[in-house]
């Protein structure tokens, strides 16, 4: 018993440093890799390359006044960062980072918590995301806000059961819903759930990006109308709260979207090199960042209408259309 | 823990939704309290699933899930439009039928 | 069990962190002040009216469209993995089920109320 | 199984208070906040009764969604607490609700008490082991696909109805208010004219 809280405890500030440097080290990705496509330098004054720009943001921010304007909703202000934030890392609770591995005669699991209804957790933690941003922008008081976040909701709502319908496709193929159970099923790049699901796939990239309010989608923080959307009236840590929980939900989507359909930490030589698993699953993510930063660098924004009809006329049937055609193509 | 304390509990949460469904004019909070009965009616289907060791209660309770999501749709679909109507959510105030 | 144990000290384990994260910043930042700061921001004018607007219910509908259809998203979740075991009658009964919510869903396209004006 | 216990006693305090709260505060938001509490504290005992698959999907659709479709509600009402809800009702009235909702739970209790004389160990004694997989995604489909098929399907015309019921409400509203905008464009275009002229 104690042993197991031990080395649940040990999973979990790995999985926190894990996930708190890869947030950090995605603005900094990020910006360099924007900066490259419209050529420019980026950060590169922190450390060598700007590798240090990261932290330098963090203290600085740390540093900055707390601003609370008067006519806000006091509880649900303070509260609302928090909200945002904690779902974001919840997600990472369920994802298999690596092969399980016989540490000091122990077999460990690479996971915090291998769920047998993990695929569900993970929809349950994507449906919560919402609050944070819906609280925020009801209680600052501000009509930027207020829009920004109803805004923000509509479009994830509208997104959020695509999302869903986009992964059941390859449940029907693998019929379980556990993580490590789905990456045991593909074990050879051909296996990949990419190759039997390609629409699911491509149904998984677009809601991903929608669901995280990314740009091309990125309505709600639309500059030029709405100054940043749901955290205007933010500063200091509130609003490096909202900032870390956007890049953590990045982070978590594309750590999902591996394991769903890029195999999770699959790839050769892992029989030999366990501790190679975990570099697979990195590359893997680290893939999947790259396109994110690669559409942001690219389209231009949707406008709102557009955006909705996406979602509701094209993206909802074809999801629907998906899930039936797999069905059939499992049964026949 | 005995199943009992679980039904107990599922019976305390039902009856503070009745309470509030009596004593709350807001008409919101009144809907929030039929949800908090429909899901205490819930929790003792699957306490009862638990003791008899089948799932049979598992699978009511799926469909009580559904039933209480089409009558918030439709329960606030009507909030929102007498709210538009008569400009309060009192329901001492919504008492003829007819708008 | 011990499974989902693990999510909830996960869950303590990351609101700890925000809070840790507050509570060094509450000791390091300054603290100034002045009523002008505590207004609302309008691109620094004085903010006009309050943020008390009403909002389209246009809005609503999609909410409520996206409740229905989360319901049966969660259907289709047990449906995938009994599947295996059910074959062929599953399937047609669940195309039933798809079919009975999509015509739902293209009433309200016909109505109109999808449409974005 | 002291753990046991003391999560069950957690999450049933928690439970207990989010709900009194729910029906206790003005604010309408921090009421569905606290419902959110109340239900994430049911979640929890789902889970501990082995409705593992359940406990989620209570997050799912009620957290999920329902509760964000009451926030959604609020938040385009814009209810803040301050709304006229009519005069305070009178002590005896209130207390006589009290008094309704208090009767209520003693007969629960006494029912639950009571089953079958105090004798049924099933209720009363102490919850056996289940096997591995009870509750689990599995079993609830297949029984949900075999047994409960036609209930199934009829929560499938439910939804239906729903959704199209919500849609006649809320087109008639949309309907109106374009009718009122139009109105009131027509005013304004009469009353610039007139100055130009």
């Amino acid at each position: 018993m104690l042993e197991m809280v031990i080395i649940t405890l040990l999973k979990i500030i790995a999985v926190l440093a894990v996930v708190l440097t890869g947030c950090a080290y995605s603005t900094y990705l990020e910006r360099k890799v924007v900066a490259a496509m419209q050529h420019r330098i980026g950060p590169s004054y922190a450390g060598p390359y700007g590798l240090l720009q990261p932290l330098a943001d963090a203290v600085k921010l740390m540093f900055k006044e707390d601003i609370i304007p008067d006519n806000v909703e006091r509880w649900t202000y303070a509260m609302a960062p928090a909200i945002s934030f904690i779902p974001a890392l919840l997600t990472f609770a369920v994802v298999p980072f690596g092969m399980d591995m016989t540490i000091f005669g122990r077999e460990i699991k690479m996971v915090l918590s291998d769920m047998n209804v993990g695929v569900l957790f993970v929809f349950a933690i994507t449906s919560m995301g919402i609050y944070g941003i819906v609280l925020a922008g009801w209680s600052s008081g501000s009509k930027y806000s207020l829009l920004g976040s109803i805004r923000s909701s509509a479009q994830m709502i509208s997104y959020e059961i695509s999302y869903g319908l986009s992964i059941v496709g390859v449940l029907f193929i693998a019929n379980t819903l556990s993580l490590s159970e789905l990456i045991a099923q593909q074990e050879t790049i051909l296996d990949w759930f990419i190759f039997s699901q390609p629409v699911g796939f491509l149904l998984y990239v677009t809601c991903a990006v929608a669901e995280t309010n990314r740009a091309p989608f990125d309505l709600p923080e639309a500059e030029s109308e709405l100054v940043a959307g749901y955290h205007t009236e933010y500063s200091s840590m509130r609003f490096s709260m909202f900032f870390i929980g956007e890049y953590a939900n990045m982070l978590a989507v594309s750590a999902v979207g591996t394991v769903f359909f890029l195999g999770g930490w699959q790839g050769p030589f892992t029989e030999q090199v366990p501790i190679l698993s975990f570099v697979w699953f990195f590359v893997k993510v680290f893939m999947f960042m790259f396109v994110y930063i690669w559409l942001r660098a690219t389209f231009p924004r949707f406008r709102y209408d557009q955006l909705m009809n996406f979602g509701w006329k094209i993206l909802l049937p074809l999801a629907v259309v998906n899930t039936v055609v797999t069905g059939f193509f499992v049964v026949l | 823990m005995p199943v009992s304390a679980f039904l107990v509990l599922a019976g305390v949460l039902f009856a503070i939704g009745a309470v509030g469904v009596l004593i709350s004019r807001n008409i919101i909070v009144l809907f929030m309290c039929v949800e908090l009965m429909l899901n205490s009616a819930n929790l003792a289907l699957i306490a009862f699933s638990r003791a008899l060791h089948v799932v049979d209660g598992h699978a009511f309770v799926f469909l009580v899930l559904t039933v209480a999501a089409a009558e918030v749709a439709v329960g606030l679909a009507m909030v929102i439009t007498i709210f538009r109507n008569r400009e309060t959510i009192n329901i001492d105030r919504i008492s003829i039928l007819k708008w | 069990m011990t499974e989902y144990l693990a999510v909830l000290i996960f869950i303590f384990a990351g609101v700890g962190i925000v809070l840790v994260t507050f509570l060094i910043s509450r000791l390091l930042r300054p603290d100034h002040d002045y009523p002008e700061k505590s207004l609302n921001y309008e691109c620094a004018e004085e903010p006009v009216g309050t943020s008390w607007v009403r909002f389209n219910n246009r809005f609503y509908i999609f909410a409520l469209i996206f409740v229905v259809f989360d319901v049966e998203a969660v259907f289709l979740f047990p449906w995938a993995v009994a599947f295996g075991q059910l074959g062929l009658y599953a399937l047609v009964e669940m195309v039933l089920f798809i079919a009975i919510l999509m015509f739902g869903l293209f009433y309200a396209w016909k109505k109109g109320v999808l449409k974005w004006a | 199984m002291t753990l046991d216990v003391a999560i069950f006693f957690i999450s049933a305090i928690v439970a207990v208070f989010g709900a009194t709260m729910m029906i206790t505060v003005r604010n309408p938001v921090a009421s569905v906040l606290y419902l959110l509490v109340s239900f994430a504290a049911q979640a929890v005992l789902f889970i501990q009764l082995g409705a593992l698959f359940l406990g989620v999907v209570l997050i799912i659709v009620y957290v999920g969604a329902i509760l964000v479709l009451f926030l959604f509600v609020v938040m385009l009402l814009n209810l803040r607490g301050g709304e006229d809800l009519g005069q305070p009702s009178r002590p005896m009235s209130r207390f006589s609700k009290y008094l309704i909702g208090a009767l209520l739970l003693v007969e629960l209790v006494f029912v639950i008490r009571g089953s079958a004389g105090g004798t049924d160990q099933t209720v009363t004694g102490m919850m056996g082991p289940v096997v591995e997989t009870f509750g689990s995604v599995q079993d609830v489909g297949m029984l949900l696909f075999t047994t409960y098929l036609y209930p199934f399907e009829l929560t499938g015309v439910l939804l239906l109805v729903a959704i199209v019921g919500a849609v006649v409400i809320a087109k008639r509203e949309t309907e109106r208010e374009a009718a009122q905008k139009k109105q009131l464009v027509e005013e304004r275009g009469h009353s610039s004219e007139e100055k130009v002229s």
